[in-house]
């Protein structure tokens, strides 16, 4: 023991191998009100198994099974409200620990055959295989990173070197058209009719329209807030439309409603 | 390389630096940056302990310095920063060689039919064009999220009717299709005299159609 | 500086680099680039006019260079890159007052496990750590960009099998996995010749082990 703390007035809680247990029980009996501290100290039942054995010179197979049990079952009584898996961790590390013990205490039948098997191999290799983890794990957080112990370089630079999507200008339409109009021209008299642009847009604003509601009343496609120049513009969109065939203007009886369907077939 | 790594001792306030130490952290300091420091920012590395028109001249000692590198030291408006000279860009470039990607000819013409002669069908396109087009090109520009379908013609086979979007127009800067270069003026220039077998449509003022 | 270096018949023998050029340019894309830069791809910088040998050597040259500056040329997993020297953190640490957070215990044993045993179960961890992972624990170190499942274990239940990236190595500056430091030998929970346990225990040296 590292040192032996002058607490006179707390008995011993624990024996380990006949002596007193003084400090140890700091660690390891942890008081309700502590046990996220408890659970913060130790990762876990191999975490605290080793713990006892490397920190207080615990040998595996002196480890008081009784009391350990009753320790570790304290634990798992404080666990169990919110912390039912780790309780259940601690709850089988126990039994094994129990089911050890018991077999060490067991003769052993002598075969000539097998290799005599401790009970405690398997146990033991995992603490090691886990005690040399957690080293690597010190290790691994020892080594400088990335944004925590340096840093990495990046300069400013004038154009970022992400995906760009290729950038068209007005312009870039405009040489577009006048390279088909030349080829046009140079192929047959292709005919490119005069028209007004307004009127196509309006021809798309109309198809989208149906598209919604198949089916529109004709004076609803004229916004009341419509300018002359809008009606007109409408009014020229719908018989090109009608024109082309893809929308057909009726009305049942004289004077009664224009109705305005598209007949796409969607 | 992993050099074993010591944990830096937190700077030493009995341990003087030296001009060329302090040239050494600002340089770090501006290296790492997001962006340009003032000299506000710089002060801080040093916690206070240095004024300004000594970090300025030593900023301009560091500027020196880098005269010969193909990256250099400037002022800009928000601070200091260190950045590549522009003869480094050919080269750089190279790392990096999609960074200017432009549309093919056949998406451009076919966008520009869309746009002036909307909406129309692949038929339509493919007749103003004189040849066929391909179905790559109507899924770039359907994926740019530049054109739409807004129907279907009613003739055999139903052919999908093609027309530009908002976003066509908000990405190129256009608060409506008039807006685009007026086709009569380009074709004056190509089919000059040709004859006009329509009547002048009324002028119009661009209106709120923008979906 | 460095030797004089003459182009292997460079196609324009019109403006042939100079050992200097080269290495500026070498130092422009390094310190600009957003990660670390492999040969193959700093040969691009010259339409491949340089081999890797040559480049090698100049980066050597560079790295030299580099040697009184707070800032460094390493070899990482996936490339050359600069990066600023330990002793520069304390004072860039005022920059940017909120540290990068240490990694609680569960997410570095685990990140240790996927390490030095990849690629290993969510499972396999489970088993050597003797509790639970929680999901978050594997979130984290997943989105740091640290570890990535590389496929499944074909048991019952396919589960993901989870390995370190090149961006782990890199950002501990590593080279590869064998860098890592080396696996302790753990001291012996048994004694040889510890059958009679009625026996005093051995004496036992208490372990650089600290919580």
């Amino acid at each position: 023991m590292d040192s032996v703390l002058d607490i006179v007035d707390t008995p011993p809680i624990a024996r380990i191998c006949g002596e007193p247990l003084l400090e140890i029980p700091q660690d390891l009996y942890i008081p309700p009100d502590a046990l996220e501290v408890f659970l913060d100290t130790f990762q876990g039942p191999l975490d605290l198994l080793l713990y006892l054995i490397r920190k207080h010179n615990l040998n595996i197979l002196d480890i008081p099974m009784a009391e350990l049990t009753q320790q570790y079952m304290s634990y798992v009584a404080m666990m169990r409200a919110d912390q039912l898996e780790l309780a259940a961790e601690y709850l089988l590390m126990t039994a094994l620990l129990i089911e050890i013990k018991s077999r060490m205490l067991l003769p052993t039948p002598k075969t000539e055959s097998e290799p005599e098997h401790d009970p405690r191999a398997e146990l033991v290799r995992r603490l090691l295989e886990y005690e040399q983890m957690k080293k690597a794990a010190l290790q691994l957080a020892d080594l400088p990173q990335a944004g925590r112990d340096f840093n990495i370089i990046q300069l400013w630079l004038d154009q970022q070197a992400t995906e760009q999507l290729p950038n068209v200008h007005i312009d870039d339409l405009r040489h577009a058209w006048i390279g088909i109009l030349t080829r046009a021209k140079v192929n047959r008299h292709h005919q490119i009719k005069r028209e007004n642009l307004s009127v196509r847009a309006f021809m798309s604003k109309i198809l989208r329209e149906l598209r919604a509601h198949h089916h529109v009343e004709f004076q609803d496609l004229f916004s009341p807030t419509a300018t002359v120049t809008e009606v007109v513009v409408t009014f020229l969109a719908l018989l090109e439309l009608a024109k082309e065939l893809l929308i057909e203007i009726s009305q049942s009886h004289a004077f009664g409603m224009i109705h305005v369907r598209s007949i796409s077939p969607t | 390389m992993s050099a074993p790594y010591h944990p830096p001792d937190s700077p030493e306030p009995s341990n003087p630096l030296t001009p060329d130490s302090i040239k050494r952290i600002l340089e770090a300091a501006l290296l790492t940056a997001q962006e340009p420091l003032p000299i506000s920012e710089l002060k801080k590395l040093f916690d206070h302990e240095f004024n300004a028109a000594m970090l300025s001249t030593l900023l301009e000692d560091i500027r020196r310095d880098w005269n010969d590198k193909g990256v250099e030291l400037v002022k800009v408006a928000s601070g200091w920063r260190f950045q590549t000279k522009p003869a480094m860009q050919p080269y750089l470039d190279r790392l990096t060689p999609q960074r200017t990607p432009r549309y093919s000819r056949a998406v451009m013409e076919t966008l520009a039919i869309i746009a002036y002669r909307q909406p129309v069908t692949r038929g339509d396109i493919e007749e103003i064009r004189g040849v066929s087009v391909a179905t790559s090109v109507l899924k770039t520009l359907t994926a740019r999220g530049w054109i739409e379908s807004v129907g279907h013609r009613n003739v055999p086979g139903k052919p999908a009717l093609f027309a530009t979007t908002a976003r066509f127009l908000d990405e190129l800067n256009l608060c409506s299709l008039e807006e685009l270069p007026p086709l009569e003026e380009m074709k004056s220039l190509i089919e000059a005299g040709d004859q006009n077998h329509e009547l002048p449509l009324p002028e119009f003022t661009p209106s709120t159609e923008s979906n």
